[in-house]
């Protein structure tokens, strides 16, 4: 069991990796902004699983873009230190903030992280010197000069990344740590864990994790602009794909990603006009009829078919 | 009043109630019966909180199955939940009120029904304007008794209420519940406290796995060997 | 000598004092009975303890160390467990996770560690479906689980509220079976309960609280003879 | 034959990007009605922006490696190009291209891309060419006196940019120097939030320009602010000598509103044009006949002319090649509907730079009538402006 | 005695009108804008506290269905020359109408499954709702003229709109009806205990599916209410109301859940905030900053206080 499960996850990696070789730049673009929302959708996720529902990562993954086009573009540096400095600062804000506003719940942290994303956005548009003000910033060096195919390599990179560090987490003890956090607070710190620092370190990995794939992305096309780097769909899509995939688990966003990446696409295709009616229809079918998203519903059929032949 | 017929209920594809019939007159009726026995279920299932998968549940002759939870609870039938399903954040008063509000009979009783209540559980009215959700424990169980008997039921179906009350009240509201019952209300109690319970049935019968293990009258009960082992403490 | 002590604890919800100026000391060791009419403070009390609440006045000592401004979860590190009156199981783990969720953290187990020992928790207990989810449980189990999960802390003392309430006659004397056997292991054990029969067989002291202040401390059998505890408490019959 | 494909990426959920998508279908069957270029069909193959920059770049990506085709063409947002044009460097197909009005563009577009032909005029390239029109204005009406030059820019990207060329232009025309020397004494420019974005209350800035009292009043946002910011002008009593307003596009039934009369604009074309263009009422009446819709922005004259003259170049250059199609296209003249001849010239950074200028106009009984260039012009302006009384 | 509880009850409310009056003061145009536009943004955010605050449905397709109900009362402007006003009525009725059906529809499925399947499912249904009136009436902006619209009256020397008090008057009786719903019928009651615990409900009695169909469906309706009220000095275009969404949101926050006064209050003090920075010049673009700074300061302040209990 446990060889072949780690068999299809090689070969899968290889064909991700490979995939290059077969397909069209078209494919590669579309591929690179799948793993873009996957990756945030899993960083949204992670933070969720401690029963945190953040609305940040969209001003987390502009963060991270400003960064890195400001180091590049004013400090000369390779855009690839770029995108860690974009990580490192997503990080770093998000631990001064994360300190505060850790301490508030539901809606209240939700819309609290949302009211911080605006506030980088108008700061940052303000900030005219620095950031190039509303009419944005452009760098001349991009990412590998935009060979796609590296790009791609990069972003799938970052995105194994992120699944290692997520099913990392799924797998340790802060996994029960955050999963008690999420069920209980009063349980969970009255059985010796330090809720604070467990939220503070998951929203902190998420937020460098958004940096990271915010940095990447402006490097990639070379420029940020207040209102496209900070755009709400870098917040509503990510967790549109979180809870189609299926909430709480890694697989979940990963799946998501991949069904509304390429749904939203082939359907462009498929109709010029109107195309968003039916990504929203794709949408309220999936709530409606797979309450616990896709893989929810693999996991309930699966388990439900393992369970029969037990039984037998 | 109430007769149950031949239920069936199962979560999923586990069965926790197999064939059960039981009927309740004018009288107070007993379910005894381990953790897990299926008690609150038999309950849920008269309250349509869960739907039966067979069998038939009538009240006065009528079928309760077509109906959702507040019709049946405005037909006349009460019920304490075994985890209360209080308002946390509405005051110990307007956690009773509500009891009537909702029930034609109940509504224009509320003063009476209050008094009444605050006869059984003074801590009530002393706290009258304190948050539900601040109450301790054994006050909670109190709030969900007497938010129940606001409804003026004439069939009043209790899930283990004396859990968490303190020894004074429990012997207090057995009482009262005995003088309910003589004032004509029909009576479902499932109890662990046994010794107590006994006091206020006319009949009770034991469920265990869901199953029907022994149907008697109180007297009898009190007698039984498995009864006495199991339950009584004997 | 004295585990846990209490200096003049004093806990206001608003204007309703819960925990009135109470001193007590609980004694390595012993099994003692926290008593007393609904609404007394015993759960608040608990609450102070292990720190889900924060005391308004006064100080609480365990072990020689003045644990008043500790968080919870350092107090659970140093070996305050307790249950909850109102059960509350994590739902979205299973029943081994719930009690692995107590070594991880209270006892700084690692990963591999706590399932073995919280396995080992289950067996003791009779939690007979380790891996069970918790969606379709009974409320024994629950309590049981409560047990365990407290007891995987490895604390040196252990407060139960009310954790045989609602249970019948059969399931409790398993219940007090299971709490003899923890004391045997050298935790010391505070018991809240409303079942006077429990209370009888295994406290050695009881502790007996009313409107948050101490009305009578002692042997069961001297307390229970009280004339102030019969009537604010006990009733005629018990 | 097989046929030449275009492929261009607009928008379509806007409206600016959903009718230059139509003309450009209009262009197309026009030519190959007429037998095509070289023998050969054109085709045109359209993809959605939806306005989100890394949408735009992967249809860019789609056309040139799934469909395959010879040509770029579209354009609207800035934000949206500046995603495409690294991806468009890549396949360095000719591209000409009719959105996109912030320099940012331009400097990443670079000096080299000789296949780069980009139609809308650049940001600074309209500020200079306004400076232009008010002081022929200025010169031809003698009672019009300007002066004060009050800036409501919406605080975005667009009408930010707006505001950076206008303190630009201030400069120059303190040291008697540029477009603006002659006309602009003094510059205010506030910001408001447009309501295209949330926004929607311009009073705080109104009154700020009231207490200014400039000669001319422009504001640059989006054709939602265009009403509401008139009856709150009115609401404040605020009527400046030229209220003059510089979206990309005006509401629907906008001449209808009491409140337009005698408002100015800035913008590249009008309906009225058709009575001094022929191509414009041609275009004019075969738009209306084929989709049974009014050209409602300066987008579909744009699109249309976008494919007119990527076809008048093919014709003259008699190939696909690149290098001669490039030298074609430079020598291109298209009298475009826009109702100007297009021909391209250097912009600041590139080299292919075809409007430079937009036009002004005011609106006059319902229609929008062409006040300058003065050579197009439709009507004499309405001046000063009339107060609210009555409206 | 009395008046002094009666002080402490409405301590935000006279806290505001204290600032209202300071600022009128020092600023009178901030104070009249502001008042105007919190009063707007309150009026349109009071419906989505109703469902999200007290009875915990989670709608972002909220400012959507504001944008449907503007359109509808522009078509019957346009169509039946109804005065934007009075299609306040009609509107009102076809929003209940609607909400009613979206919510047997999808809604309803969803309740069990808790926020984050509603926040996805509205999400859709945001995106549904959006598109089809860009489709129907594409993004360009449409409008319909009233005369009234922008008159003005001095006073003390003071030119202001008349109009948009409006906004203060429908935005002050929606929240006194929908107050004296909550508190004095016995569905109002009804809808908080199914708030709080929807089991509870259905034990005493409620009929917790009519309570969250009629909870949700006046909710909507309420926004016709706005849609009226709007139209006159509003450009019509679909995502005219996506905005108030997010705005809705952050007022529901920072009055706290279920605090419908509260809204009010947030309202107008967000707006004021607002208008008082765009009166300054050169200092416009920051009026965000001041929105949001003020929203998370009482949020984190409101968040202590809870703690230190
Ligand atoms: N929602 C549910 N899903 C699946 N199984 C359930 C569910 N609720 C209860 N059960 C199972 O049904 C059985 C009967 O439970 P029930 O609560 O009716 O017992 P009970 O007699 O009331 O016990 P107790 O004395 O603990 O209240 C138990 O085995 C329980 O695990
Ligand atoms: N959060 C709170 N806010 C206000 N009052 C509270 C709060 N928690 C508890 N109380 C009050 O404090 C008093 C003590 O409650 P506590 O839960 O400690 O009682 P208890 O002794 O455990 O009672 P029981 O036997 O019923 O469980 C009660 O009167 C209760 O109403
Ligand atoms: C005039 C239009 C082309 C404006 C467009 N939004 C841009 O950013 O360039
Ligand atoms: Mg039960
Ligand atoms: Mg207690």
């Amino acid at each position: 069991m446990k060889i072949t499960k780690s068999l299809v996850i090689i070969i899968l990696l290889i064909a991700a990796a490979l995939l290059p070789v077969v397909t069209e730049a078209y494919f590669i673009s579309v591929a690179i902004t799948i793993l873009t929302f996957m990756t945030l959708s899993i960083s949204w996720d992670m933070m969720l699983r401690t029963g945190q529902l953040s609305f940040g990562t969209a001003g987390f993954f502009g963060l991270g873009g400003y960064t890195g086009i400001i180091a590049v573009a004013d400090f000369g540096v390779d855009p690839l230190v770029g995108i860690i400095l974009g990580g490192l600062l997503a990080g770093g804000v998000s631990l001064l903030l994360g300190m505060a506003i850790l301490r508030l719940r539901g809606l209240y942290f939700a819309i609290t992280t949302m009211a911080l994303a605006s506030v980088f956005m108008v700061v940052i548009r303000n900030l005219n010197k620095l950031t190039g003000g509303p009419s944005g910033k452009i760098v001349y060096t991009t990412l590998f000069n935009y060979d796609s195919v590296k790009v791609y390599w990069l972003m799938l990179g970052i995105t194994v990344g992120t699944i290692v560090v997520s099913e990392v987490f799924q797998r340790t003890r802060v996994h029960f740590a955050i999963d008690s956090i999420r069920a209980d607070e009063t349980v969970a710190k009255s059985h010796g864990v330090n809720i604070y620092k467990y939220l503070i370190f998951v929203f902190v990995v998420t937020s460098i994790i958004q940096g990271v794939i915010g940095s990447t992305y402006a490097l990639q096309y070379g420029f940020v602009y207040p209102e496209s780097s900070f755009s709400a769909h870098y917040l509503l899509l990510p967790i549109a794909m979180a809870l189609v995939g299926g909430i709480y688990s890694t697989i979940g966003p990963v799946l998501g990603a991949i069904i509304l990446g390429l749904s939203s696409e082939y359907l462009k295709l498929i109709m010029p006009y109107g195309h968003l009616i039916f990504y929203g229809v794709i949408i309220v079918v999936v709530v409606l009829f797979l309450p616990n998203g896709v893989y929810g519903a693999i996991k309930d059929v699966t388990g439900f078919r393992k369970r029969r032949l037990e039984e037998r | 009043m109430l007769e149950v017929k031949n239920l069936f209920v199962s979560y999923g594809r586990i069965q926790v109630i197999t064939d059960f019939s039981f009927n309740v007159g004018a009288e107070a009726v007993g379910l005894f019966g381990p953790n897990g026995a299926g008690k609150t279920t038999l309950i849920n299932s008269i309250i349509g909180l869960v739907k039966p998968r067979s069998g038939e549940i009538l009240f006065e002759g009528e079928s309760l199955l077509p109906y959702e939870t507040h019709s049946i609870v405005r037909k006349g039938i009460s019920v304490v939940p075994q985890d209360g399903e209080l308002f946390p954040i509405m005051t110990v008063l307007e956690n009773l009120k509500i009891g009537a509000s909702y029930i034609k009979e109940a509504r224009d009783k509320v003063n009476e029904r209050l008094e009444f209540v605050f006869g059984i559980f003074p801590v009530l009215k002393e706290r009258a304007y304190q948050l539900a959700g601040t109450m301790s424990g054994g006050q909670q169980r109190m709030l969900a008794v007497g938010r129940s008997l606001m409804a003026v039921p004439r069939l009043l179906i209790l899930d283990e209420p004396s859990v968490g009350l303190q020894p004074t009240l429990v012997t207090e509201l057995f009482e009262k519940l005995s003088m309910i019952k003589s004032e004509g209300v029909s009576m479902i109690l499932s109890e662990q406290n046994v010794r107590q319970g006994l006091k206020v049935i006319d009949r009770g019968y034991v469920i265990e796995n869901g199953t029907l293990a022994i149907e008697s009258t109180a007297d009898d009960l009190m007698h039984n060997e498995h009864v006495k082992r199991s339950y009584l403490g004997l | 000598m004295s585990i846990l002590k209490l200096d003049k604890v004093t806990k206001r919800f608003g204007g309703l004092v819960a925990v009135d100026n109470v001193s007590m000391e609980i004694q390595q060791g012993e099994i003692l009975g926290l008593i007393g009419p609904n609404g007394a403070g015993k759960t608040t009390l608990t609450n102070l303890i292990s720190g889900v609440h924060m005391v308004s006045e006064g100080k609480i000592i365990f072990d020689g160390i003045d644990i008043t401004f500790l968080p919870a979860h350092k107090r659970c590190n140093l070996g305050i467990a307790r249950t909850f009156q109102i059960a509350r199981p994590l739902k979205n783990l299973t029943v081994v996770e719930n009690i692995m969720v107590g070594g991880l953290f209270g006892n700084g187990e690692k990963l591999k560690e706590s399932k073995k020992s919280a396995l080992r928790l289950c067996e003791t207990i009779g939690l007979e479906e380790p891996d069970q989810t918790l969606d379709k449980i009974t409320v024994l189990d629950i309590k049981k689980i409560e047990i365990a999960r407290a007891m995987a802390t490895k604390p040196k003392i252990l407060f139960l509220d009310e954790v045989m309430s609602g249970l019948n006659m059969d399931e409790t004397r398993e219940m007090i079976d299971t709490v003899r056997k923890i004391r045997g292991t050298g935790v010391t054990i505070c018991i809240i309960e409303h079942v006077m029969s429990v209370i009888r067989e295994i406290t050695e002291r009881v502790i007996v609280l009313d409107r948050g202040t101490i009305l009578a401390e002692g042997p069961y059998s001297e307390v229970s003879q009280q004339h102030n505890v019969i009537t604010a408490y006990l009733g005629e019959d018990a | 034959a097989t046929p030449i494909k275009i492929g261009a990426v607009v928008p379509l959920g806007d409206i600016t990007g959903d009718q230059s998508a139509k003309a450009m279908k209009l262009a197309i069957d026009e030519i190959n009605a007429a037998g095509g270029l070289l023998g050969r069909p054109l085709e045109l193959i359209v993809v959605d922006s939806e306005l989100k920059p890394e949408k735009g770049a992967a249809a860019i990506e789609k056309l040139a490696t799934v469909d395959k085709v010879d040509f770029f063409v579209g354009g609207m947002a800035s934000s949206v190009h500046l995603a495409q044009i690294p991806v468009m460097k890549r396949y360095q197909k000719i591209t000409i291209w009719s959105g996109a009005a912030s320099y940012l563009c331009e400097n990443a577009v670079g000096p080299d891309a000789d296949w780069y032909f980009h139609l809308h005029p650049w940001d600074y390239q309209q500020g200079a060419s306004y400076g232009l029109g008010w002081t022929e204005l200025a010169e031809a009406y003698p009672d019009i006196e300007i002066e004060k030059i009050f800036l409501a820019y919406e605080e975005g990207g667009f009408g930010s940019a707006s505001h950076e060329s206008y303190l630009v232009l201030q400069s120059q025309a303190n040291q008697g120097e540029g477009a603006w020397a002659a006309v602009m004494g003094d510059y205010m420019g506030v910001s408001f939030k447009s309501a295209a974005l949330g926004g929607g209350d311009y009073r705080a800035m109104l009154q700020q320009a009231k207490a200014y009292d400039p000669d001319l009043f422009v504001w640059a946002g989006y054709d939602a602010d265009a009403l509401p910011m008139l009856q709150q002008a009115k609401e404040i009593g605020f009527a400046p000598k030229f209220f003059v307003g510089a979206p990309p596009g005006w509401p629907a039934h906008f001449g209808d509103s009491p409140l337009a009369e005698a408002v100015t604009l800035y913008g590249m074309w009008a309906p009225t044009i058709n009575k001094v263009s022929p191509t414009a009422e041609h275009f004019w009446n075969a738009y209306i006949e084929k989709y049974n819709e009014e050209p409602a922005t300066y987008f579909a004259p744009l699109g249309y002319t976008n494919i007119y003259f990527l076809a008048e170049g093919i014709k003259a250059a008699g190939t696909l090649d690149k290098a001669e199609l490039i030298k074609a296209l430079e020598e291109v003249e298209y009298a475009s509907p826009i109702g100007e001849v297009l021909k391209m010239s250097p912009s600041n950074v590139i080299k292919h730079q075809g409007f430079t200028g937009q036009k002004i106009l005011q609106w006059q009984g319902g229609e929008q009538q062409v006040i300058w260039p003065l050579n197009l012009k439709t009507a004499e302006p309405i001046y000063p402006f009339p107060s609210w009384e009555g409206r | 005695m009395e008046s002094i509880s009666f002080l402490r009850k409405h301590r935000n409310l006279f806290l505001l009108i204290a600032v209202i009056i300071v600022v009128a003061i020092w600023k009178p145009h901030a104070a009249i804008y502001g008042l105007q536009r919190g009063s707007l943004y309150s009026l349109v955010g009071l419906p989505l506290s109703l469902t999200l605050g007290v009875v915990g449905i989670m709608n972002l397709a909220h400012g959507d269905f504001l944008s449907l109900g503007i359109y509808f009362v522009y078509l019957f402007a346009t169509n039946l020359g109804m005065d934007p006003l009075v299609s306040i009525i009609p509107v009102f009725f076809l929003l209940f109408g609607l909400g009613v059906v979206i919510y047997k529809l999808t809604i309803t499925r969803v309740m069990k499954s808790g926020h984050l399947n509603q926040l996805l499912l509205t999400f859709g249904i945001s995106m549904i709702v959006l598109e089809a009136m860009n489709l129907i009436w594409t993004s360009r902006p449409r409008s319909v003229y009233v005369e009234y619209s922008s008159s003005s009256t001095t006073i003390a020397g003071v030119r202001f709109g008349t109009y948009e008090l409006l906004y203060v008057v429908f935005a002050f009786a929606v929240l006194i009806a929908l107050q004296l719903f909550l508190k004095k019928t016995r569905l109002g009651q009804a809808t908080f205990a199914v708030g709080q615990n929807p089991q509870g409900a259905k034990i005493v009695g409620i009929n917790t599916g009519f309570v969250y169909l009629f909870v949700f469906g006046i909710s909507i309706a309420i926004l016709g209410i706005a849609a009226g009220v709007m139209v006159p000095r509003f450009a019509i275009f679909p995502s005219v109301g996506s905005a108030f969404t997010m705005k809705s949101f952050c007022l529901v926050a920072m009055a706290g859940l279920g605090n419908l006064p509260g809204i009010l209050v947030s309202g107008i003090v967000l707006g004021v905030g607002e208008a008082i920075v765009q009166s300054i010049p050169g200092y416009a673009g920051w009026s965000d900053i001041v929105f949001f700074g003020v929203l998370i300061a009482v949020i984190m302040i409101r968040s202590l206080r809870r703690q230190s209990l």
